[in-house]
């Protein structure tokens, strides 16, 4: 509990150098919110009227007193309002998570489902013929660049077999569950693939360890069978590197797999950053920067409180 | 009537050709039902190797059995040859015909699993018990290993029992279904020395209770003499000697036996101690060490700011003094803050409070000398692996503004050489050199400063029995020669009569008797030092029964500004004095 | 059991995608024009956007008084009729009395007077305010007539009314201050839902006064990646799109079903020298440039050959025979000559920028002008920035080079005189200006004989290139993709949507 | 010279190693200018030739030989995943060192400090640094580079606190060694195995984060190729000149899976853990 406090009061600092840093970073791209909008027509602009779209996208003063307002905004729950939707930030933001939080659950459930018992087969297979197999194919999906990936899977559906999820607007799963399904299928291989293979490689590596601890050689001097002694006894003891691959993959997806979503034109986190920052939405980039930032740190904890579940010798500390 | 297990000519081999590299060797023996054979021997003699093969767990190591047979005689008296048997076959005779302990019980166990679930898995197995019954199975099998609190105890994980409880459930799983054959491998090498002697009396008491048969492995002689009926002494894959119990320790033949037995350090309750370079009665010389009030204390910290809320007493106002040539011995066991009075002398530990003195010695010029040097427990970690020998010696020297020149290297040399090394070493690293050549190395670079004082903590116990003696000797045949004062940190009461002069028994933190080797191990007074010498092992108290003792070590924790009241100290002849207990 | 439930899990899973992927093409709503483009527009107030698709959305939905046919020539929108005065410093406008603001109130000349005035407004922050400079004062005499009164003749403002910059909001809107978050336009769409970066849809307006649309909607999705965009026009996902990147558009003909449309645009590819920067201030060194340039070997590679070499004018009732122009067929010698005679016999080195993406081909352009200019011994560096970041070096003139694609306008003077007038706005863009090239400006802007016209921005086009302060490249064409039951679509230069009101789905 | 033993007697050691000394010779051959063709050199007749005997691997949009690009590319490729990797490292040893060292203050403000840096999330902090510094090799370099900063701090960090509790770091101290002495003969020269694994596999990684940002125009600049350039402008050709993605896309497939064989290797070679299991 104690510790759960102790690492709750790091985020506030942490987001606050997360925000500072996004905050000047954004600011000392060039171009602004007004060259956005206009591109060169912005030249025309006379100096009043540069004044004026600058005072009206918020622009018109030194990033920290920018900073200050903002901060204070946020004390309010207030993440601002971005320029390009016309909308709270917040609420923009948690119309595109589902998708996003959908998709990174998607893929990792394809990864562990794929990835997990491949490992385990490699690993009880070890230096056997269907080892190397499964190393190999591992080792190609580790290295295969997603938009690779991605665009052949849509090249083939669509030239091929005529088929392609559909694209565009995003079917929440409370609405219309298999075109959503459907819309995230692909995508969620794509990514799942990546990550299959590295949840493979890893649980493999873990099996081996653990295959050769103590425990193990007691529990087969219980008489425990082969499956017995993989699944029961082996397995949950190797899951902790898994589960560690896992939220850290997982917490990246949660900041938006930009070019899986570009490609398959899903209206996720990461394009929408993506999209904000090239639109200089001020406003967004900080407000999704900082939602995602949270994101990846609730997930680190949920990873830490997970490590306690899954193995009792666990005590939560500082590092 | 036919031997309950019956091995024959066993040969096991390792790597992908077995039969090139065989690391049990012909080995043959017959075991009778409520018979307990020892086999001795130290690291790489093929003795656990051996135990492995018995229930084929050694095919998961790597192993390969390449020749030989060994029989059991199943329940049903039906001749069974496990060398030849089926995984599928195996399963079933694991845990129910044979059960085996194992040397490390914190690592033995599976770290995630309750112990509950874990004895349970064992009736689950091979009686088909589940639920509730398994679960009264389970309890009742610690009710037998004579765990207090039996049925909340099943809800814990393994990290939260101590070794010696841990061990017990060991036993209670290896048990669970009533083999008839017992392997237990070191099973109390990993445990302090009273913990130890607990589990020798349970393991005891449960073959009497059971009339099981017993395969017990060790490299410590002493250890079986109260348990064992016969013996087999394995050497470099080989059983060298075999035989009764009485016939082995009092008239053993093969040299190898005779080697265990006298060369190596025994505990002999005082009759084994130093003769030479007694403390002088006079005192007129200055101490090379000496240690006043020395208090340590780790903060415990907690709440969201964390504010220290109370205090491990590690050390709880330890005074000694230690004269130059003079040894003095802190015994004690896991946690009684021996290693960390030796660590706070070091200032590797800041001490809360206390004062130390140490005797800086008049050195050659231009090498700088710092009083007091260290050897640690293991020899494998405290090299630098990545750092040649040459590298590892000329450090202390680099460290205190030296060059590594002639003069260095030739001191490098000779230490070498005197610690018994071969030349070529320098340009070596580490991993070329056995564990015995790396203790004597850590010696010779604790040595390349010209120390007054050497603090040697557990310096010898990582090492193989023999091994053990012959560094022994080494460290006396050093301080004789180069007037050492040993500081011997050391929990193994055998070692310690061998070099010690002096002897300070230290229990949670303070130092409950302090005096003359001699008197202190023949006639201890504080009944601390009294259970730590009954319960080590010797060969002199065969078939001796233990008492059970379930009671556990003191927290050393205590509330912020708590100060332990001053000791009060009974004097029993001229140097020998002990703590009176409030 | 876990392995066997794993598999089930699975295969309920292909199932239910394979039935989503399926489900797709079948749509129910046959009269809904399925639309994609890869870039969203990025705003609502037709005042102050100029993003291509933004304009492209608000066309739309609203409308300006005018607007220019295929030809480029004016026709009406919300004004039936338009009159100047004889002196030129009158320009009248007659509303028509159907046009209606989809709240259901009718157009009338307050409106475009409110709506010219916050046009000049320098608050609003429009860009199109440039372009209304001249006028002076605004007269409603009625609800149906506008009266502009100019300070000096300005042939070239009826078509800047033209552009939807000028479109007609209703008063009510901006004393609410609600443009730009409320659309409401006199056009045939109505905008019902805006998803920026993702989709748009957009419902008949049923009282617009043109009349009956085509479809009963339009639903614009955003698909950043133009590859598939094409492979969504394979599955029948998307009936109408708009692309970008000649290398998509090219696939386009070779499916059987699908249908290209290609149209000029006035937009044109440009290399801007920076006159301002040594040695592009040396008339020679710019010369030997323009000479050096294969620009047919640009187009071929960068663009496929889609496209046409142009000089600076673009519009095709004023644009001149290329081969005319100086040097417009490549002539090594003669700029290794030009460069010799400048001092730099041995090149030099500069920067050319670009933007990422915008258009597609800048990296492709740079990289062919690189290699031809390498052999003149001007070895260029190439530096490709995200557009927002290239927008801002570009309007401070901090570059050597600079590859660009540069909107055109139906008029030459509205095209131009930023660049090419003494008091151009973005003459420090241009770097370059004399007096030539300022007086015949000048008088295109007051001349409204269009013979004369012409042979005026002859004689500026003629000494531009000559000059050579930009290497005028080609124009391309405007690429929309249809499936072939979608009919109606007409493709204007100005890559106009606006066609979109009339196109059926058969 | 025993890791390079251990890595030819070990299987995926030797086939990785044969990939990456491959495309090392390749690379270098490139930078030699030892191509088939010029790689920049625009043959206008020839513009997306199909792959035959005079262009191996066809040519491009440009007419520029893809065999020839792809021997370039490879050395801009490592060039940049070396650079970034190795900075990246350096840095992350650096701060991980100090963080350990320090302990307590120190170790919380860098550790906090790194935090902030991976919280963010990845592509977008590459996307700013190149956006804030301009793109370029360099800019990609510094890029990635930071990006990994922070997992190499994590990496040296963990290692350099339980080796800091070593003995022969106590025996150190008992002998009054300098901390510098401490810090690199100690630690840094203990902590070469884990940096060598974790820089072979962030190699991989680094080849892979190159690609993304080309993808986004972010990476190297034309006409230089790269690998994920190549791939990147390859993409709307897909179906026009296939082999303009086949050939870079199965070249960064196979020097990936080479880092990837050979990072395993010296892991099962380096990793203590490994070797007891083994011994």
């Amino acid at each position: 509990m104690n510790y759960l406090m102790r690492r709750l009061a790091t985020f506030p600092l942490v987001l606050i150098g997360v925000s500072i840093v996004v905050f000047v970073a954004i600011r000392m791209v060039p171009g602004d919110s007004i060259t956005a909008m206009l591109g060169t027509e912005a030249g025309l602009l006379t100096p009043q009227q540069r004044d004026a779209l600058a005072a009206y996208f918020g622009i018109d003063q030194p990033w920290f007193i920018q900073y200050w307002h903002w901060l204070l905004g946020l004390l309010q729950g207030n993440f601002g309002i971005s320029s390009t939707y016309g909308k709270p930030v917040l609420g923009v933001i948690l119309e595109r998570f589902p998708l996003t939080l959908e998709l990174a659950l998607l893929s990792m459930i394809i990864a562990l489902v794929v990835g997990m018992p491949a490992g385990v087969f490699a690993a009880t297979h070890n230096e056997k013929l269907s080892d190397l197999g499964v190393r190999m194919i591992a080792m190609i999906g580790q290295s295969t660049p997603n938009f690779v990936l991605a665009l052949l899977i849509i090249y083939t559906l669509s030239a091929g077999f005529g088929v392609l999820p559909a694209m565009g607007e995003f079917s929440p799963l409370w609405q219309d569950p298999l075109r959503n399904l459907g819309q995230l299928l692909l995508p969620a291989v794509t990514l799942g693939f990546a990550f299959a293979a590295s949840v493979t490689r890893i649980s493999r590596s873990a099996m081996l360890d653990v295959l050769s601890d103590d425990y193990v050689r007691t529990a087969r001097s219980k008489g425990a069978s082969a499956r017995s002694v993989i699944w029961r006894h082996a397995l949950p003891n190797a899951l902790i590197p898994v589960v560690t691959l896992s939220g850290i993959e997982f917490g990246y997806l949660l900041g938006g797999a930009v070019i899986v979503e570009q490609i398959y034109a899903l209206p996720g986190l990461g394009r929408m950053v993506l999209d904000a920052i090239l639109q200089r939405d001020y406003a967004l980039v900080q407000g999704s920067v900082l939602f995602i930032a949270l994101n990846f740190m609730v997930v680190n904890l949920l990873v830490d409180l997970t490590y306690v579940a899954l193995d009792p010798r666990i005590r939560l500390r500082e590092h | 009537m036919i031997p309950l297990l019956s091995v024959c000519d066993l040969r096991v081999g390792f790597g992908r050709n077995p039969e090139a590299n065989e690391v049990v060797r012909s080995v043959s023996f017959d075991l009778a039902d409520g018979e307990t054979l020892a086999i001795v021997g130290e690291s790489g003699s093929g003795k656990s190797v051996t135990a492995l093969s018995i229930n084929r767990l050694v095919d998961f190591g790597g192993g390969r059995i390449t020749g030989g047979s060994i029989k059991l005689r199943r329940t049903d008296n039906s001749i069974f040859d496990l060398t030849t048997a089926a995984e599928p076959q195996l399963t079933k005779i694991r845990g129910a015909e044979i059960g085996m302990i194992f040397q490390e019980p914190m690592t033995s166990l599976n770290p995630v699993l309750t112990i509950g679930t874990q004895i349970e898995e064992s009736f689950r197995l091979h009686r088909g018990l589940t639920g509730r019954q398994a679960t009264a199975a389970a309890k009742d099998a610690l009710d037998r290993v004579r765990i207090p609190d039996a049925a909340r105890r099943l809800k814990y994980t393994p990290n939260q029992l101590s070794g010696g409880m841990l061990q017990r459930v060991m036993i209670a799983i290896a048990l669970a279904c009533n083999p008839r054959l017992l392997i237990a491998d070191e099973p109390t090498t990993a445990l302090d020395v009273t913990v130890q002697a607990q589990i020798m009396a349970l393991l005891a008491e449960l073959k009497r209770e059971t009339g099981m048969s017993m395969i017990f492995i060790t490299h410590d002689i002493g250890l079986v003499a109260g348990i064992a009926d016969k013996i087999l002494v394995m050497q470099g894959g080989e059983a060298v000697e075999q035989g009764e119990l009485n016939q082995i320790l009092d008239n053993p033949q093969h040299p190898y036996t005779k080697h265990l037995l006298h060369a190596v350090p025994h505990f002999a309750s005082g009759r084994a101690t130093r003769a030479d370079g007694r403390r002088e009665s006079d005192r007129s010389t200055e101490p090379a060490l000496k240690v006043d009030g020395l208090v340590v204390r780790f903060p415990v910290k907690s709440g969201l700011f964390g504010r220290a809320t109370g205090a491990v007493h590690a050390v709880d106002g330890v005074d000694f003094d230690l004269m130059p040539g003079e040894t003095l011995a802190i015994v004690g066991e896991s946690g009684s803050g021996k290693s960390t009075t030796a660590r706070a002398v070091l200032g590797l530990v800041r001490s809360t409070r206390g004062t130390f003195s140490a005797r800086i010695r008049k050195t050659a010029a231009g090498q700088g000398a710092l009083p007091v040097q260290m050897v640690f427990q293991n020899p494998y970690a405290s090299l630098n692996p990545r750092l040649s020998i040459a590298s590892i010696l000329a450090e202390p020297v680099i460290a205190n503004g030296g060059h590594v020149n002639a003069e260095t290297r030739a001191k490098m040399t000779t230490l070498l050489k005197r610690v018994g090394l071969p030349e070529n070493s320098l340009e070596r690293y580490p991993h070329e050199f056995s564990g015995g050549q790396r203790q004597r190395l850590c010696i010779a670079r604790a040595l390349m400063l010209n120390p007054s004082v050497v603090v040697l903590d557990e310096a010898v116990s990582a090492l193989d029995v023999s091994v053990q003696a012959r560094v022994l000797e080494l460290l006396v045949d050093l301080q004789r020669e180069f007037g050492l004062a040993y500081l011997f940190i050391s929990h193994d009461m055998a070692v310690v009569e061998r070099i010690a002069h002096r002897i300070a028994v230290i229990y949670a933190g303070q130092i409950v008797e302090i005096g003359d080797a001699t008197s202190v191990l023949s006639q201890p007074k504080h009944p601390y030092t009294k259970k730590l010498i009954a319960a080590v092992p010797t060969i002199d108290r065969r078939h001796e029964r233990f008492e059970l003792d379930t009671r556990q070590v003191p927290s050393l924790v205590r509330p912020l500004g708590f100060e332990p009241s001053p000791a009060k100290w009974d004097e029993f002849g001229p140097d020998h004095k002990v703590r009176v207990e409030a | 059991m876990v392995q066997h439930l794993s598999k089930k899990l699975l295969s309920g899973m292909m199932l239910a995608a394979m039935l989503g992927i399926a489900a797709v093409p079948v749509q129910a709503d046959a009269t809904t024009l399925h639309m994609a483009w890869s870039q969203d527009a990025t705003g609502l107030d037709p005042h102050k956007q100029t993003a291509f698709s933004s304009l492209r959305l608000l066309e739309l939905i609203y409308e300006p008084l005018v607007r220019l046919d295929a030809s480029l020539q004016i026709v009406p929108a919300i004004a039936d009729s338009w009159q100047f005065s004889p002196d030129g410093k009158e320009l009248t406008f007659k509303l028509n009395p159907k046009a209606k603001f989809q709240n259901g109130a009718a157009v009338t000349s307050a409106d475009v007077k409110a709506s010219f005035e916050r046009i000049l407004d320098e608050k609003t922050g429009a860009a199109a305010r440039a372009n209304f400079l001249s006028i002076a004062s605004i007269d409603t005499p009625d609800p149906a007539t506008v009266v502009f009164h100019l300070s000096q003749p300005d042939a070239p403002i009826l078509t800047a009314m033209s552009d939807v910059n000028a479109a007609i909001v209703p008063a009510s809107e901006i004393t609410a201050g609600s443009i730009g978050t409320a659309t409401v336009g006199s056009g045939p769409f109505k905008l019902e839902k805006w998803d920026p970066n993702s989709k748009e849809v957009l419902v008949a307006n049923k009282d617009w006064a043109g009349g009956a649309t085509g479809v009963d909607g339009i639903e614009i999705s955003v698909l950043p990646d133009e590859t598939a965009i094409l492979a969504a026009m394979r599955t029948k996902q998307i009936d109408f799109a708009l692309l970008n990147d000649p290398l998509v558009a090219t696939l386009v003909p070779k499916e059987a079903s699908l249908q290209l449309n290609r149209v000029p645009v006035l937009a044109y590819h440009v290399l801007q020298l920076n006159p301002s920067r040594k040695p592009m201030t040396e008339l020679k060194v710019r010369q030997a440039i323009s000479c050096a340039i294969d620009r047919q070997e640009v187009l071929d590679t960068a663009s496929l050959g889609e496209g046409k070499v142009t000089g600076p004018l673009t519009i095709p009732a004023l644009a001149t025979d290329p081969s005319q122009l100086f040097c417009y067929k490549r002539d090594v010698e003669k700029a290794k000559q030009l460069m010799t005679e400048a001092g730099y016999p041995d090149g030099f080195s500069a920067t050319v920028i670009g933007a990422t993406g915008e258009p597609p081909t800048a990296a492709a352009e740079a990289q062919v002008i690189q290699s031809q200019l390498a052999e003149i011994g001007v070895k260029l560096d190439i530096r490709m920035m995200e557009l927002n970041v290239y927008v801002d070096a570009w309007l401070k003139g901090d570059f050597d080079m600079a590859i660009a694609l540069n909107g055109g306008r139906a008029d030459p003077y509205t095209m131009y005189n930023r660049y090419w007038t003494k008091t151009g706005n973005l003459q420090k863009v241009a770097n370059y200006i004399d007096d030539t090239l300022d007086s015949l400006m000048q008088k295109g802007r007051t001349e409204t004989d269009p013979a004369a016209r012409k042979a005026i921005f002859s004689d500026f086009e003629k000494h531009i290139t000559e000059m050579s302060p930009w290497i005028w490249l080609y124009t391309s064409y405007s690429y929309t993709a249809q499936q072939k039951n979608v009919g109606g679509f007409e493709p204007v230069p100005t890559g106009s949507l606006f066609s979109l009101a009339k196109v059926t789905i058969q | 010279m025993r890791i390079f033993r251990g890595v030819f007697a070990h299987t995926s050691g030797r086939i990785g190693g044969a990939i990456v000394a491959l495309y090392l010779l390749l690379a270098f051959l490139g930078m030699l200018g030892l191509t088939p063709h010029n790689p920049l050199m625009q043959y206008r007749i020839d513009r997306l030739h199909a792959p035959d005997g005079a262009y191996w691997m066809g040519t491009d949009l440009f007419g520029r030989d893809v065999a020839s690009r792809l021997m370039t590319g490879i050395g801009q490729s490592f060039t940049v995943a070396f650079f970034s990797v190795a900075f990246a490292a350096l840095a992350g040893t650096v701060l991980g060192l100090a963080a350990a060292w320090f302990g307590r203050r120190w170790d919380g403000i860098l550790m906090r400090i790194m935090d902030v840096l991976l919280a963010f999330p990845a592509i977008l902090l590459a996307l700013l640094i190149i956006a804030v510094a301009g793109p370029g090799t360099w800019t990609s370099i510094v890029a990635i580079a930071i990006v990994y900063t922070p997992i190499f701090t994590r990496v040296v960090r963990g290692p350099a606190l339980s080796l800091k509790a070593r003995e022969f770091v106590d025996a150190a101290r008992t002998f009054g060694s300098s901390p510098t002495y401490i810090l690199t003969r100690h630690l840094l020269l203990n902590l070469v195995a884990p940096l060598t694994v974790q820089v072979t596999l962030a190699l991989a990684w680094a080849l892979l984060t190159e690609a993304g940002l080309s993808f986004l125009g972010l990476g190297t600049q034309p006409p230089a190729a790269s690998l994920g350039l190549m791939l990147s402008d390859s993409r709307n050709l897909m179906e026009t000149a296939p082999w303009l993605m086949i050939f870079p896309g199965v070249t960064i497939m196979i020097s990936i899976l080479g880092f990837n064989l050979l990072g395993d290797a010296l892991r099962d070679i380096l990793d203590p853990r490994m070797r007891r299991s083994i011994a």
